[in-house]
């Protein structure tokens, strides 16, 4: 394992343990910036170009922005104080160690065996550059394509549905702006 | 002579147009305006029903011999072998025949309670639609479903015209019914794939037809163990035998007069023409093993029933337990193989509806003119209510089986026919009898002689009119099947000897004397 | 170990990670991005496979997902922005009406 | 042969029952007329019957094929032999004759109709009873007559305790009918019938194993026992005395009570397969005769003795019956029907005549105002004392006889002793009999009003019946046992006797009589002394020996704790108690899986990781 | 031209829906927008029918047969019926602009199709993101309730972890293959089994399947009765075909541990379901709970799937009775109007209607299974014959006394309806549109019981396909 992607995945984990781990959501969403980032990057070394790319404009650049408006508008404090149980956050976390144990057991000694050669001539069928995603995309993955843009259209009337109401009124029931508690 | 129309069918048919038909004014929105007009029709009906009944009878019997032998059957999901198969024999006769007696009885009833209206014809006339189909069907799964659906109008009448407590009653009775017979279920449809799986149908298919699936020796010992278990605890909570009488108490409580009588005049028999008319056959090996049991369960549901029904305050408590009681018998009767025995049973089970019902009537107009039912509030209605003191004095008499009325039969058959086998359990039973006598003439003392005890003392109360007829129509059928019950006997013996013993004789496996 | 696998172990360490953040936290908006979060991880999964079959189809799975998650991303927003109208606050334990 | 006249018989009382309830309704005073007249009708086609009566024949008259089906025949089915002659002929002359009777005792009482309309029913089942020609026929006759007399018992059902003494005896001759069916049971698995006629065949009879015969037998005599009042369920015959007195005089006196005595007597070829059950029998009447006996003597109603000493006679008829002397025993019930009938007729004069007062202490005196009943209850007193020649005389002198001839292995050894007991009950009877007669009718009125003499239409009857309670034994007692010969045993050695042995017959009878005119009559005092000598016999005997308590605590009270307890736990809390429990559990459980949805979403989600978690866990293959 | 018949549907519901948004401005009237709609289901329905014979091409991800034909038919007719029968109830609904509403139900039924039809993973994916998407907003639709929004809330953030889920399984079975097609797999090794697992876990939170049903209750309570309807019945029949596909076709059921996990899930669904649906008072949680445990019905014939097709074929009857019911129930209730719940609002409602209270009491009583509306009863007469002859006795038990435990509740409704005085007596008026809705349901679920052959029949046949 290269040193850059050792790095770069360490920064990744590290972030979305932030992500988990800040009390302000505004800091967790930072974090989940360079989360999406490190990952973006990881892609860029796997050959994901393509990917690579339309992650940090999608990703880290559309939704991120989006999620930061949100904040910015509700401007929230950090979650209020009552803490989670000790006893939950160990079970959670237990529960998440048994998940992370069987997943990743099987599927690294399913893996560990692949010889690199056949890696390095993969390599260059792997190569996801924008040509060869667009091939995929509009040939095989036609009908896919299409619908996605139905997803996207429902994500848009959606939103717009749920926005927007009739006796438009943006402060809500009872407290003001940003239910100070 | 033959009968142009489906005759078995329309047995079924009718009686459920004519409740749609009760229903028809009541859509229109004026309920109680043509309460009387929906009476006669459902009286109407109820006698049709009685007289298509009655023809059949007279057809098959004139056409071959005393045992009838009608059949219908259609195919109604091949690929599931479920077929339509509707069969009257001498067995399914006299119930069907007691159906539309009682349901006659307790339609033409004038006491019904306040605010029904046609919904309680309609109910009643569903109730005996769906009992009828009970008796005549002999496909499981058919059968099945008319066990189910006997349960609902009944239900619906206690729940809408009931006592203070009529949901949860019902409820109960619901919960214990269907906890009962679900597992019947699982064993029907166990039999019907059993039958596949053995490759003993026609189209490969399941069967659930009964005389394809007593005719072949299909089951294991183990088996039959426990489908039969899941059979007789069906029919134990629907006869019901102690100690799944849970919901009885409450049921009888609260359920109207009308109801309470139909419940205890049919509900119940369906259980014991169940099993002989599907647990003999089925699991002759079982049900000669649990032989024994049964009887032991019947005797002591008998002593059992006495017990409670003297320690019971008020009169339709009494009355429950009391059917408990007297149902013991016919679980005796058939309990081992002896024909003179299982006829018995049938007649009792069928002199008992008469009786029961007669005496949920009776008792009924008692309490409806005291406005309650406790021994305390009763007493010395004898002068007062003369004709009632007379009916009841002759159904009491009738249910602790004095000769020359048919419970005597009954229970005379079952107790010599039974004696063979087991000794000890009929003496038990005789025990109940001694008993019997006890709270019978306990009641009739409490509620009719002694001073006359009543709130306020009116005149009147009494039967009257078209009741009285009713009461006599009953009261002359107990009798006359007490001295005549002849043809009735000869109708049952063949029957039960075809559906119960021969299968046991049949099945070499069992090694059983037993008496004729 | 091999670099590939350890490509798997990392997506799989973050799914858990999402996983457990989504349980831990109470903010609505934490919570999306929890949810992003493993969904990312898929995706390094995918891409990693893809690398391993020599195959494209990992990646344009990808990039569906990318565009799946933008759309949820919009819904959601705005579901959180009309929860936060009716009940003044985004922390799931305060839209909690609905229950047993 | 079939010959309706024997369907009349019994159809002619059962039609009286209808009619004279429905005129008599309309016109009340035709109702005892009609009824009478019913009885009367029947005891002629009885007698024109018994005229075409010759050497073994008999008729019958099938009305129903009944319970017969398949393989099994029991028809409905009367039939007419020389024993059902006898009783028929007492059942319905002397019946006929308290019908009249009752005309006039019941004259003021508004609900006629129903009594003459029972009585009818009555005699009707009555006849049944003595005409069956298989047991089940017999049983219906057995149980009507129960059902008659619970409700002639109670008729005056006004007064619980009147309709409670009915329940009482209509339950204790319940307990006697499961020996009935137990019988009936038992000879017909293993004799394959229950006609009368078959089960005397010696080869059908064969067929029964020993114990099945002993308790073939012991239940018979169960029946019997609790028919005829015998140990221990004769106590519901002095309760009987509610009712009024022509319904004592003609089912607790004449005819219900000895339909047991009938039952041995046709089934004797059943009674005596096993030894043991004459035995039992002859030992029972003979505890039930003594301590009834002696009961009597200490009792002031005048109905309650004549209760006991019923029950003692019928223990006579019983050991007649126990040692095998049937036509004995027969004998005995016939004369006794006379006696004893005229006796009840002529207390119910009094006590008709006194006002409805039944107590002895309130009379006295009776002899002047009312002379023809103290003249009929005299007769009747020396024939149940039995001096010759009164017909009491014979019967019991027969039955005497009879004992010194007992022929059964566990007897032997006791004859004597029981012979002497048994002289000693007639001596005894004859006491207490002379006692009810000293205080009814000598000595001076104790009472207040104005006693009269019963009207002709009651004194007639009764005059007859004590006619025939003179004459009748000294008739009879030549033809009767001759002609038992056919359908009964014969009777060993029984010898009419001279007049010696009149003299000498006469002698226990006649100390009792002495004994109670020396101590009512010419010495009272001396009574009170042997009163405190006697002190636990008399407690014994004025307490009836405390039988019913010693009942209620033992069988009584012990059921009704039983009843409540099984109501109580076993119904209540075990059967629907479970049923209820699990519905509750049922219901709590699903509260509780309601309460895992917490509307909290990350609840939610922890749920569903752990559930995954446990999913991959369980199922993965590796771990 | 014939490359786009296999399409024709999904793109006749996609194109017309996004007519809606064209017209959404001069289209505010309900009568016309939900016409409209019903149209554009009626026409899709027809596509389906009568069109797709002509297409027996495999094209790029998407299959048609007998089985996706079948489940694509079921669910339009769902979407038709409850479309039909809560139309009339979107005005009290109090939801704003009704083209968005109907676009996002056209929607998600186009999502609903794809999923049926997808022949790979990926197309599988997208439809069920399509679909779900949708849902959420559409429980969100009545912006101005709380408990809307809230349900909304869960939804997503819940459905979103399911589809996480579903995704890293799809993610697996790339790992496995290579490739995304739905196509069957040789090896039953670790890595398919888990898979197969998270998979599972995804469908069975959009099924609703305990331990995976927490949302269900909230979210049938919280979501507008007309989505509530909708959902109730698509959802499942999409989620179904889904399932059935994956574990028949990709994953070769049966195999041990597959069958287990299913196993599991089904018990604990019907027994979880009715257990907590005894106490509810609210006549929306009790019905969400209910088709949870019905669910776990369903999914018996999956479970006990051996060399026989038929009882595939039972679960598909079953799932296809249970359609009318639900819809039928939750139209009653939509037609109660918005806020109708608790159970107290059904007392006496006999009295104010008839016609409401006797269909509901058939569609409870086809759902504890009883006569006269035998459609359930068929249904498990069908299904526990299949679980015997498979052998698997104790889930046939279990069954089998759950639905005798499930009448304890499915007697409340009816008994509140019918035996229990009305607190006012002013009657209910039910529209055309629903009057027929109901018809139709009644008809169907009396009429399955009665007269199931023809049902059986078709039922065998798709069976007989999905198993190949």
């Amino acid at each position: 394992m290269s040193f850059m992607e050792f790095v770069i995945a360490a920064i990744g984990i590290a972030s979305a343990i932030g992500v988990v781990g800040f009390r302000n959501p505004l800091s967790s969403a930072f974090s989940l910036i360079v989360h999406l980032l490190s990952i973006a990057g990881l892609y860029a070394l796997l050959g994901a170009h393509f990917l690579a790319v339309s992650q940090v404009v999608v990703y880290a650049g559309a939704i991120m922005v989006l999620v930061l408006f949100v904040l910015m508008l509700l401007n929230l404090k950090s979650e209020s104080g009552r803490r989670l149980g000790i006893v939950r956050s160990a079970l959670t976390i237990g529960i998440g160690l048994v998940i992370f144990l069987t997943i990743s057991a099987p599927m690294l000694a399913q893996f560990d065996s692949i010889p690199q050669s056949t890696l390095e001539q993969n390599a260059k069928a792997s190569e996801g550059g924008v040509k060869a995603i667009g091939e995929l995309l509009y040939s095989q993955y036609m009908v896919q394509f299409e619908l996605s843009s139905l997803v996207l259209l429902v994500g848009v009337v959606g939103a717009v549905m749920l926005a927007k109401r009739k006796n438009v009124q943006l402060t809500p029931r009872e407290g003001g702006m940003g239910g100070v508690k | 002579m033959t009968i142009p129309w489906p005759p078995l069918s329309s047995l079924i048919v009718v009686p459920a147009l004519g409740a749609l038909g009760c229903l028809a004014p009541w859509f229109s929105a004026k309920i109680d305006t043509k309460a009387r007009f929906v009476r006669v029709w459902a009286i109407g009906v109820s006698l049709l029903t009685l007289v298509i009944l009655a023809a059949i009878a007279r057809a098959a019997t004139l056409s071959h011999g005393a045992v009838l032998g009608l059949e219908e059957a259609h195919q109604w999901i091949p690929s599931l072998g479920i077929t339509y198969h509707l069969e009257l024999d001498g067995l399914s006769f006299v119930f069907s025949l007691l159906t539309a007696v009682i349901s006659l009885a307790v339609i033409a009833w004038s006491a019904k309670p306040a605010s029904a209206g046609a919904g309680w014809y309609a109910l009643l006339l569903l109730g005996e639609s769906t009992v009828m189909g009970a008796f005549l069907a002999t496909d499981l799964v058919l059968f099945y479903i008319f066990f189910e659906a006997m349960l609902l109008p009944v239900l619906g009448a206690m729940a809408l015209w009931g006592g203070a407590q009529r949901l949860n009653a019902s409820l109960k009775f619901l919960i214990y019914t269907m906890a009962g017979s679900a597992l019947m279920f699982l064993s029907i449809l166990y039999l019907g794939w059993n039958a596949q799986a053995m490759g003993h149908t026609l189209n490969g298919n399941f069967a659930f037809e009964i005389t394809t699936l007593a005719n072949m020796k299909m089951l294991n010992p183990i088996e039959e163990l426990v489908l039969g278990l899941a059979f007789l605890l069906a029919f134990a909570i629907k006869i019901p035998m102690v100690p799944f009488h849970g919901w009885l108490p409450d049921t009888y409580r609260e359920a109207p007069h009308g109801v309470a009588a139909f419940t205890a005049a049919l509900l119940g028999k369906v259980g014991i023409y169940a099993i002989i008319r599907f647990m003999w056959p089925l699991f002759p090996t079982f049900m000669a093993q649990a032989g024994p049991y049964l009887a032991a369960a019947g005797a002591l549901a008998i002593v059992f029933g006495a017990l409670v029904a003297m320690a019971q305050k008020d009169l339709r408590s009494l009355l429950a337990y009391s059917s408990i009681s007297h149902l013991g018998f016919c679980v005796l009767g058939i309990a081992g193989v002896s024909t003179m025995a299982m006829t018995g049973a049938v007649f009792q089970a069928v002199s008992h509806g008469l009786i029961t019902a007669a005496l949920f009537l009776t008792v009924g107009s008692v309490i409806d003119r005291q406005g309650s039912r406790e021994f305390d509030r009763l007493g010395g209605l004898a002068r007062a209510i003369p004709l009632t003191a007379f009916f009841l004095m002759v159904f009491s008499v009738a249910a602790v089986a004095l000769p020359l009325t048919s419970s005597f039969v009954g229970e005379f058959l079952i107790i010599v026919g039974s004696w063979k086998l087991f000794p000890q359990w009929t003496t038990v039973a005789l025990l109940g009898v001694v008993l019997g006598a006890v709270y019978t003439l306990t009641a009739y003392l409490r509620t009719m002689f002694g001073p006359l005890h009543d709130t306020d003392p009116r005149t009147g109360g009494d039967v009257r009119g078209f009741d009285v007829v009713i009461l006599a129509g009953l009261a002359a059928a107990i009798i006359a099947l007490g001295i005549f019950p002849a043809d009735l006997l000869g109708m049952i013996s063949p029957a039960v000897e075809v559906s119960a013993i021969q299968s046991v004789v049949a099945d070499s496996s069992v090694a059983l004397g037993f008496s004729r | 170990m091999d670099p590939i696998t350890s490509y798997l172990g990392i997506a799989c360490l973050l799914f858990t990670i999402g996983g457990i953040g989504l349980c831990l936290r109470r903010n609505a908006i934490v919570l999306f991005m929890c949810v992003e979060m493993m969904l990312n991880a898929v995706n390094l999964a995918f891409v990693a496979f893809s690398k391993i079959h020599g195959n494209l189809d990992g990646q344009v799975a990808v990039f569906f997902v990318m565009v799946i998650a933008a759309a949820e991303s919009a819904i959601g927003l705005a579901i959180i922005l009309s929860v936060f109208r009716s009940v003044a606050s985004i922390e799931t334990t305060d839209a909690a009406e609905l229950k047993w | 042969m079939e010959d309706t006249r024997l369907a009349l018989i019994v159809l002619v009382p059962l039609l009286g029952c209808i009619v004279s309830y429905a005129i008599g309704r309309a016109a009340p005073k035709l109702a005892g007329i009609i009824s009478t007249a019913a009885v009367a009708t029947s005891f002629y086609f009885v007698v024109s019957l018994w005229q075409a009566l010759q050497g073994g024949q008999t008729f019958s008259f099938t009305l129903s094929s009944w319970l017969s089906f398949a393989d099994v025949i029991l028809p409905l089915e009367i039939h007419f032999d020389k024993l059902s002659a006898v009783m028929c002929l007492v059942v319905t002359g002397v019946g006929s004759l308290i019908h009249l009777y009752s005309v006039g005792y019941m004259a003021e009482d508004e609900s006629r109709p129903r009594f003459f309309s029972y009585l009818n029913l009555f005699i009707a089942a009555m006849l049944i009873l003595v005409l069956g020609k298989s047991l089940p026929v017999i049983f219906i006759g057995w149980e009507g007559v129960g059902l008659c007399s619970y409700l002639l018992i109670g008729f005056w059902y006004t007064n619980p305790d009147f309709a409670s003494a009915g329940r009482k005896a209509f339950v204790m001759n319940r307990i006697g009918d499961l020996g009935f069916i137990v019988a009936m049971a038992v000879l017909y698995h293993s004799c394959g019938s229950l006609d009368i006629t078959v089960l005397h065949r010696p080869e059908v009879l064969a067929r029964l194993p020993s114990e099945m015969g002993f308790i073939a037998g012991i239940a018979l005599f169960l029946a019997a026992a609790g028919k005829s009042a015998q140990l221990p369920l004769f106590t519901w015959l002095p309760d009987a005395m509610a009712g009024p007195t022509p319904v004592s005089a003609l089912i607790h006196a004449a005819t219900m009570v000895t339909a047991g005595i009938y039952l041995m007597a046709r089934m004797f070829g059943v009674i005596e397969l096993a030894p043991l059950v004459p035995a039992i029998i002859l030992w029972t009447a003979f505890a039930t005769s003594a301590i009834a006996a002696i009961i009597a003597i200490s009792q002031n109603d005048i109905k309650k003795v004549l209760a006991y000493s019923t029950v003692s006679q019928l223990g006579f008829m019983f050991l007649a019956v126990g040692v095998g002397a049937y036509s004995v025993a027969l004998f005995h019930v016939v004369t006794h029907a006379f006696f004893k009938a005229c006796l009840f007729m002529s207390a119910g004069s009094v006590i008709h005549g006194c006002h409805h007062e039944q107590d002895m202490r309130r009379m006295g005196g009776l002899a002047k105002s009312m002379p023809l009943t103290c003249l009929s209850y005299g007769a009747a007193t020396l024939a149940i004392a039995g001096i010759a020649p009164f017909a009491g005389y014979f019967s019991k002198h027969a039955i005497l006889e009879s004992l010194a001839h007992a022929h059964n292995p566990y007897l032997h050894a006791y004859s004597e002793l029981i012979g002497l007991g048994a002289t000693a009950i007639a001596t005894c009877t004859a006491f207490y009999m002379t006692r009810s007669f000293i205080l009814t009718f000598l000595g001076s009125y104790r009472g207040e009003g104005h006693p009269h003499e019963a009207p002709i239409v009651m004194t007639a009857p009764v005059l007859v019946l004590a006619g025939l309670s003179v004459v009748g034994g000294l008739v009879l007692n030549h033809g009767f046992f001759t002609y038992l010969q056919g359908p009964l045993p014969a009777v060993a050695g029984h010898s009419g006797g001279g007049i010696l042995g009149y003299v000498l017959g006469s002698v226990p009878g006649l100390l009792g009589i002495a004994a109670a005119y020396a101590l009512f009559v010419i010495a009272p005092a001396v009574k009170d002394q042997i009163r405190k000598v006697l002190w636990i016999g008399e407690k014994l005997s004025s307490g009836k020996f405390y039988l019913d308590e010693v009942l209620g605590l033992v069988v009584i009270a012990p059921i009704r704790a039983l009843s409540g307890v099984t109501s109580r736990v076993l119904d209540q809390s075990v059967s629907i108690g479970t049923g209820n429990a699990i519905g509750g559990i049922s219901r709590a459980v699903g509260e509780l899986t309601c309460r895992m949805t917490t509307g909290q979403v990350s609840t939610y989600v922890l749920w569903m990781f752990a559930s995954a978690a446990f999913l991959l866990y369980c199922f993965l293959p590796v771990r | 031209m014939n490359a786009f018949v296999p399409f024709a549907p999904v793109l006749a519901l996609s194109i017309g829906s996004l007519g809606y948004l064209v017209s959404g401005q001069f289209l505010e009237r309900a009568r016309l927008t939900s016409l409209f709609a019903l149209g554009l289901i009626g026409a899709a329905a027809y596509l389906i029918v009568g069109l797709l014979p002509m297409a027996p091409t495999v094209p790029h991800g998407f299959i048609i047969n007998d089985f996706s034909k079948f489940f694509a038919v079921l669910a339009c007719l769902g979407a038709f019926v409850s479309v039909i029968g809560t139309a009339s109830s979107l005005a009290e609904e109090k939801i704003g602009m009704l083209s968005e509403y109907y676009f996002l139900m056209l929607t998600s039924l186009c999502g609903a199709l794809v999923m049926i039809f997808a022949s790979d993973f990926l197309t599988l994916f997208i439809g069920i993101e399509v679909a779900s998407l949708a849902l959420y907003c559409l429980c969100g639709a009545r912006v101005t309730k709380e408990a809307s929004s809230e349900a909304a809330l869960k939804y997503f953030l819940l459905g979103c972890v399911s589809s996480a889920f579903m995704l890293f399984g799809i993610a697996l079975w790339y790992g496995v293959t290579g490739g995304l097609a739905i196509a069957p797999i040789n090896s039953a090794g670790p890595l398919v089994i888990l898979s197969f697992v998270l998979m599972v876990v995804g469908l069975a939170f959009k099924i609703g399947l305990a331990p995976f049903h927490l949302w269900v209750p909230d979210v049938y309570q919280g979501a507008p009765t007309s989505v509530t309807t909708y959902m109730s019945c698509v959802v499942k029949v999409a989620a179904f075909a889904a399932l059935f596909k994956i574990a028949l076709n990709a994953f070769q059921l049966p195999t041990e541990s597959a069958i287990g996990i299913l196993w599991f899930l089904s018990v604990l669904a019907m027994t979880v379901g009715n257990l907590a649906a005894l106490q509810q008072r609210s006549v929306k949680r009790m019905l969400a709970y209910s088709s949870v445990a019905q669910a776990g019905y369903i999914l018996i014939g999956l479970v006990v799937l051996g060399d026989t097709t038929s009882v595939l074929a039972s679960s598909v009857f079953y799932l296809t009775g249970y359609c009318a019911m639900t819809i039928g129930a939750f139209t009653v209730l939509s037609v109660l109007g918005p806020d109708a719940d608790s159970v107290d609002d059904f007392k006496g409602l006999v009295k104010r209607s008839p016609f409401l209270a006797i269909s509901m009491t058939l569609f409870f009583l086809a759902l504890a299974g009883l006569p006269p509306s035998m459609a359930g009863l068929m249904g498990k007469v069908y299904l526990f014959t299949g679980a015997l002859s498979s052998k698997f006795y104790g889930l046939a038990i279990i069954a089998v006394l759950n639905s005798a435990l499930a009448c304890a509740y499915y007697f409340r409704v009816p008994a509140a309806m019918l035996f229990q005085a009305p607190p006012t007596t002013e009657p209910v008026k039910v529209s055309v549109f629903s009057t027929f809705a109901l018809t139709f349901c009644v008809a169907a679920v009396v009429g399955i019981g009665i007269y199931p052959e023809p049902l059986v029949e078709m039922c065998e046949a798709v069976a007989a396909v999905a198993v190949g």
